[in-house]
């Protein structure tokens, strides 16, 4: 699937991620155009429903990215985000949602090569995987006209 | 099942309670809930192994705590329950009175919750054969095997909500699902509405699923959801050593250790 | 196309009006020109105004039926379909079903005199048929209106109370809840039900129209009653969560009643034979 | 007047089925699923499920689909463009096993759908349908159509009502109507003439355990009574029985967006959730579990007889099957009819 151009979505922490992906702008590294990325103050508020949303509105990768365990600013956000993406995570792949499909980093504000490396390498893992029609089925499933099981 | 009959009179006849809650003879062989504040009414509570239904569902209900203190003859999965309803401040030793039956139904009263909650501790949440075998058989299959499983399991589902509705766990008073701004998840039961709906279910009842299958039972049409809580059980036990309902213990997804182990974030 | 019961109007908003903190005026006009022509509704009727995307909301429609060639509706934002409705600006494509409902009964009330109770946002049913009676004035003896809100600035149709107030043929009593007066506020100062009570309008011959919050309705019933108004003689509209407005979906039931088709506009006598369920 | 009354034999039946397959006739028929039996797509004779006394869900599904678009709108530079959906893309529907007491409920949801205003999009629904009703040689104690006006063979709501005659006989087939005899001309092979059979004999026995009318009568004066409170303490809440219900047509309607397109969709609702009677303003008529259990009983036996001349029960007993806290239907109305008001 050469040309197809996968559409990711990133939830990034402001403290960090974000201030990393500013980083690697500044610093003039070039990474793929697909990602568009999500502020969010702390990755502790980054909803496991939003992921669900994004793949519903067509979305083919998502990156999850946020401050190095004990960087916090808010000290435990991130903590509280990784036991919450541990346990989502594994409902996910029981379910059969395409864990693949989602990249969970750690980007801190100095580490705008690692946040560029991170885009291009989940941009090109979702392009050799295709967009995900599976979800998209489901998603945009028109409504049953006779919905019997 | 006579010393709960008659341990029920007493509580009555004195008023130390003002309900007794157990079950009774209900339709075509099955056991129901009763709610008995009447002495003389005691002689309907029943107990054999027909009565499942977890009546810690009804402890958290407004026409029933309105009525005063409650008693409850409670399984070891509604005692479960009602450790973890403790622990969210749900019930306490002033509304609610305890009158446990074993696992070897034999009747035993606590004085305080603290007492069930050390009698419960004996006990670990174990998934039962059938469901580890279905889990297994689950964790066996590619996730697009397990992706057309749940999609094919989930499409019947038309939410009426029984499985939340029977889950003692869900007594939030305006549910997720009941909020229309932000609409988290779509009311009509098409594929993506359930598929939302489920994954919330059981992601909000992470860590406090006591695994006493009330939502499976509750189920009309029989959609096996209760993998999904006993799964998040079986990842807790894996990932965080388990956990126990405890009334001063910590919740399993709203506390965090600082070397919590995973292996997929670069 | 098989008339879809479902399907809504086209409508465009023409013009916004500020109402009051929270509250606007949508006036609207069809988009199709002949739905505009067949279109017509008696007063107190109401509609379903739908944002597309976002849901569908039931307010009354506000405007006199003997204004012709657009609607009037005015709402406050609070749910879900009103905060989207109040983003809308001029120019904006909303839809709109109906009309619903039943209709006060003008004809019937000929040659009496007429007294208009309003509280806050409950204006609006109200200055449908406000107009809609100014406009066949001559049918009537006297006019009294009475409209209260909770401060000065929640006051709605603001210029049009100005027009009542001038008109020789229209008696005017605007009041506001205590505490809520401006310095310069010159109308009356406490809530509705005891400025009708010091007002006491005369109930000889005389059709009382109520609407306002549950709370303002149930201390002004008693003292229509004390003036001596008949229960037949004193109308006002029930507010009901609706949803379909065709009486299938089951909301608005209340006994043996379906408020949207069989009210919104019931008569005390009506309400007081229906459970208390609403 | 008399009804065309034929013999199907027993392996003619699966004649039928293939019959109707071949003239592409969608069919939907009773199948088991997770130990439950629900009418599904049926692509063999052989699915179909035969051991069963009631299905969980009533056949409603195809005439009052539990989520059904109603209208797509598309925002564009000129404006909006909203359009109907476009019920000819509906398949022909031949409704397989259908019980007498879902069959007759089909006039009851019909009463409420044409009630002033025609609802366009069911009733073109329910044109497409032909009901090949089965009548019901078991019933069980949570049955009780014989008390709302039903019978195990009751023809009401039927196209065709297969009647089979004793444990692995064939069928007596009661042609009703034109779809009914539309079906008997298209495999006319399969209908022999049918001597004088009663039926009678091969009917389940179903005890009438009230008189209707007089619950609606007691119902006028027993809005006010502590009984609700009583009944309803062990209900749970949910929606179950509305939705397995032949007769509930409650419904809610909602709007779904994708960026510049949507749809709007109507969904089952219930008078059993809070949310029902919900205003903005926080303000709710039905408060409380036991004003919404009173709510469902009075409007199937009292509401409805009195606006629209039809009663809201059809005595299949689903709602008590289905109820996870068995709030029973039938025990209910029996103490209600026994109470003192």
């Amino acid at each position: 699937m050469a040309d197809f151009e996968p559409r990711i979505v990133a939830f990034v922490c402001n403290w960090c991620t974000y201030a990393g992906a500013d980083l690697t702008g500044t610093s003039r590294i070039k990474y793929a155009s697909n990602v568009r990325i999500v502020r969010f103050p702390c990755t502790g508020r980054i909803d496991y429903m939003l992921l669900l949303k994004a793949f519903a509105e067509g979305a083919d990768g998502i990156i999850v990215s946020g401050c190095h365990p004990n960087d916090c600013h808010y000290t435990s956000g991130n903590f509280h985000a990784r036991r919450r993406w541990i346990m989502f995570r594994s409902l996910c792949d029981f379910m059969g949602i395409d864990t693949r499909r989602i990249k969970f980093s750690w980007v801190s504000a100095a580490e705008g090569a690692k946040w560029a490396d991170i885009v291009n390498a989940t941009v090109a893992s979702i392009r050799e995987l295709g967009p995900y029609d599976d979800y998209k089925r489901v998603a945009k499933k028109p409504v049953k006209e006779v919905t019997h099981g | 099942m006579d010393d709960l009959r008659k341990r029920a009179r007493e509580l009555l006849e004195t008023s130390e309670v003002k309900v007794v809650i157990g079950y009774e003879q209900g339709t075509a062989g099955k056991t129901r809930a009763l709610f008995v504040e009447k002495p003389e009414d005691t002689d309907k509570l029943i107990f054999d192994s027909r009565c499942v239904q977890n009546l810690a569902v009804y402890i958290t209900k407004r026409e029933v705590k309105d009525k005063g203190k409650m008693a409850i003859a409670a399984t070891l999965p509604v005692m479960r329950s009602i450790i973890q309803l403790a622990s969210e401040f749900q019930v306490n030793d002033n509304n609610l009175l305890v009158l446990g039956i074993t696992p070897e139904s034999k009747l035993v009263e606590f004085n305080s919750l603290t007492e069930v909650e050390t009698f419960v501790h004996q006990y670990q949440i174990e998934i039962d054969a059938r469901n580890k075998e279905m889990l297994d058989k689950l964790e066996k299959m590619t996730p697009s095997e397990r992706w057309k499983f749940w999609t094919d399991e989930l499409a019947p589902c038309f939410k009426c909500y029984a499985c939340r509705a029977a889950c003692p766990m869900c007594y939030c008073s305006r549910c997720t699902v009941d909020f229309n701004q932000p609409q988290w998840i779509p009311v009509p039961s098409h594929e993506l509405g359930n598929l939302e709906w489920h994954i919330m279910r059981a992601i909000h009842l992470t860590g406090r699923c006591v695994d006493c299958d009330a939502c499976y039972n509750a189920c009309p049409l029989g959609i096996p959801l209760n993998l999904l809580t006993k799964k998040m059980v079986e990842e807790a036990r894996a990932n965080f050593g388990g956990y126990q309902p405890a009334i001063k213990g910590e919740h399993l997804m709203s506390t965090y250790k600082p070397d919590d182990k995973e292996n997929f974030i670069q | 196309m098989m008339d879809n019961l479902y399907m809504p109007y086209l409508m465009k908003i023409e013009k916004v009006t500020f109402e009051a903190p929270g509250v606007k005026t949508y006036m609207l006009k069809f988009i199709n020109e002949e739905d505009q022509n067949r279109f017509t509704f008696k007063a107190g009727q109401f509609g379903e105004y739908s944002v597309y995307g976002v849901g569908e909301s039931t307010f009354c429609i506000a405007s006199s039926p003997t204004r012709k060639g657009y609607i009037e509706c005015t709402f406050r934002q609070t749910g879900k379909v009103t905060n989207a409705l109040s983003g809308c600006e001029e120019g904006s494509i909303i839809g709109f079903r109906g009309p619903y409902g039943n209709t006060f009964p003008i004809e019937e009330w000929k040659g009496k005199n007429l007294l208009f109770i309003a509280g806050g946002i409950a204006l609006p049913p109200m200055r449908c048929v406000i107009w809609n009676a100014l406009d066949l004035r001559e049918n009537f003896k006297d006019v009294t209106i009475i409209y209260g809100a909770r401060s000065v600035k929640d006051l709605v149709y603001k210029h049009e109370l100005e027009d009542w107030k001038r008109r020789k043929d229209v008696k005017l009593i605007t009041t506001v809840d205590p505490g809520g007066e401006s310095p310069d506020w010159k109308g009356e100062i406490g809530f509705v039900p005891t400025i009708v009570e010091k007002i006491a309008p005369s109930s000889k011959d005389t059709i009382a129209i109520v609407c306002g919050p549950p709370v303002m309705i149930k201390y002004t019933f008693p003292v229509l009653d004390s003036l001596g108004f008949q229960d037949e003689n004193i109308y006002t509209t029930l507010e009901n969560r609706m949803k379909c407005g065709f009486g299938k979906c089951g909301r608005c039931n209340v006994g043996k009643v379906y408020v949207c088709k069989d009210g919104p506009v019931f008569t005390l006598a009506q309400l007081k034979e229906l459970p208390d369920e609403y | 007047m008399n009804i065309d009354k034929r013999l199907v034999s027993k392996d003619s039946l699966e004649k039928l089925f293939d019959i109707l397959k071949q003239n592409s006739k969608t069919i939907y028929a009773p199948a088991t699923k997770n130990g439950k039996v629900s009418f599904s797509e049926a692509d063999s004779f052989s699915g179909i499920a035969t051991d069963y006394i009631q299905t969980t869900q009533s056949s409603k599904d195809v005439d009052f689909p539990r989520t059904e678009k109603i209208l797509d709108y598309t925002r564009n530079e000129n404006g909006m463009s909203v359009k109907g959906i476009d019920l000819n893309d509906i398949p022909e529907i031949v409704l397989w096993g259908v019980r007498p007491c879902d069959a007759m409920g089909i006039g009851e949801l019909s009463a409420i759908f044409n009630w002033d205003y025609k609802d366009e999009i069911y009733n073109n629904r329910l044109s497409r349908v032909t009901v090949f009703g089965f009548s019901c040689s078991k019933s069980d104690e949570y049955c009780f159509c014989t008390s709302v006006g039903g019978n195990p063979g009751n023809t009401t709501g039927s196209d065709i009502l297969f009647t089979q005659l004793g444990e692995d006989g064939d069928y007596l087939a009661e042609v009703l109507t034109d779809k009914g005899s539309a079906v008997v001309s298209l495999a006319s092979g399969l209908f022999e003439a049918a001597t004088d059979i009663e039926k009678g004999k091969y009917l389940a026995d179903v005890p009438v355990r009230f008189n209707r009318e007089e619950i609606s009568k007691k119902l006028e004066k027993s809005f006010e009574s502590g009984l609700w409170i009583d009944q309803s303490l062990r209900c749970l809440g949910c929606g179950a029985c509305a939705y397995v219900c032949p007769t509930c047509a409650c419904f809610d309607i909602q709007d779904e967006a994708h960026g510049k397109s949507g749809s709007r969709v109507r969904c089952w609702d219930s008078c059993g959730f809070s949310l029902f009677t919900l205003h903005t303003s926080g303000h709710n008529p039905r408060e409380v579990q036991s004003q919404r259990w009173r709510q469902r009983i009075m409007h199937k036996f009292s509401y409805m007889p009195d606006r629209l001349s039809v009663y809201g029960c059809t005595g299949c007993g689903r709602c008590s099957r289905a109820c996870p806290a068995d709030m029973n239907i039938l025990e209910h109305l029996i103490s209600i009819q026994e109470a003192v008001v």
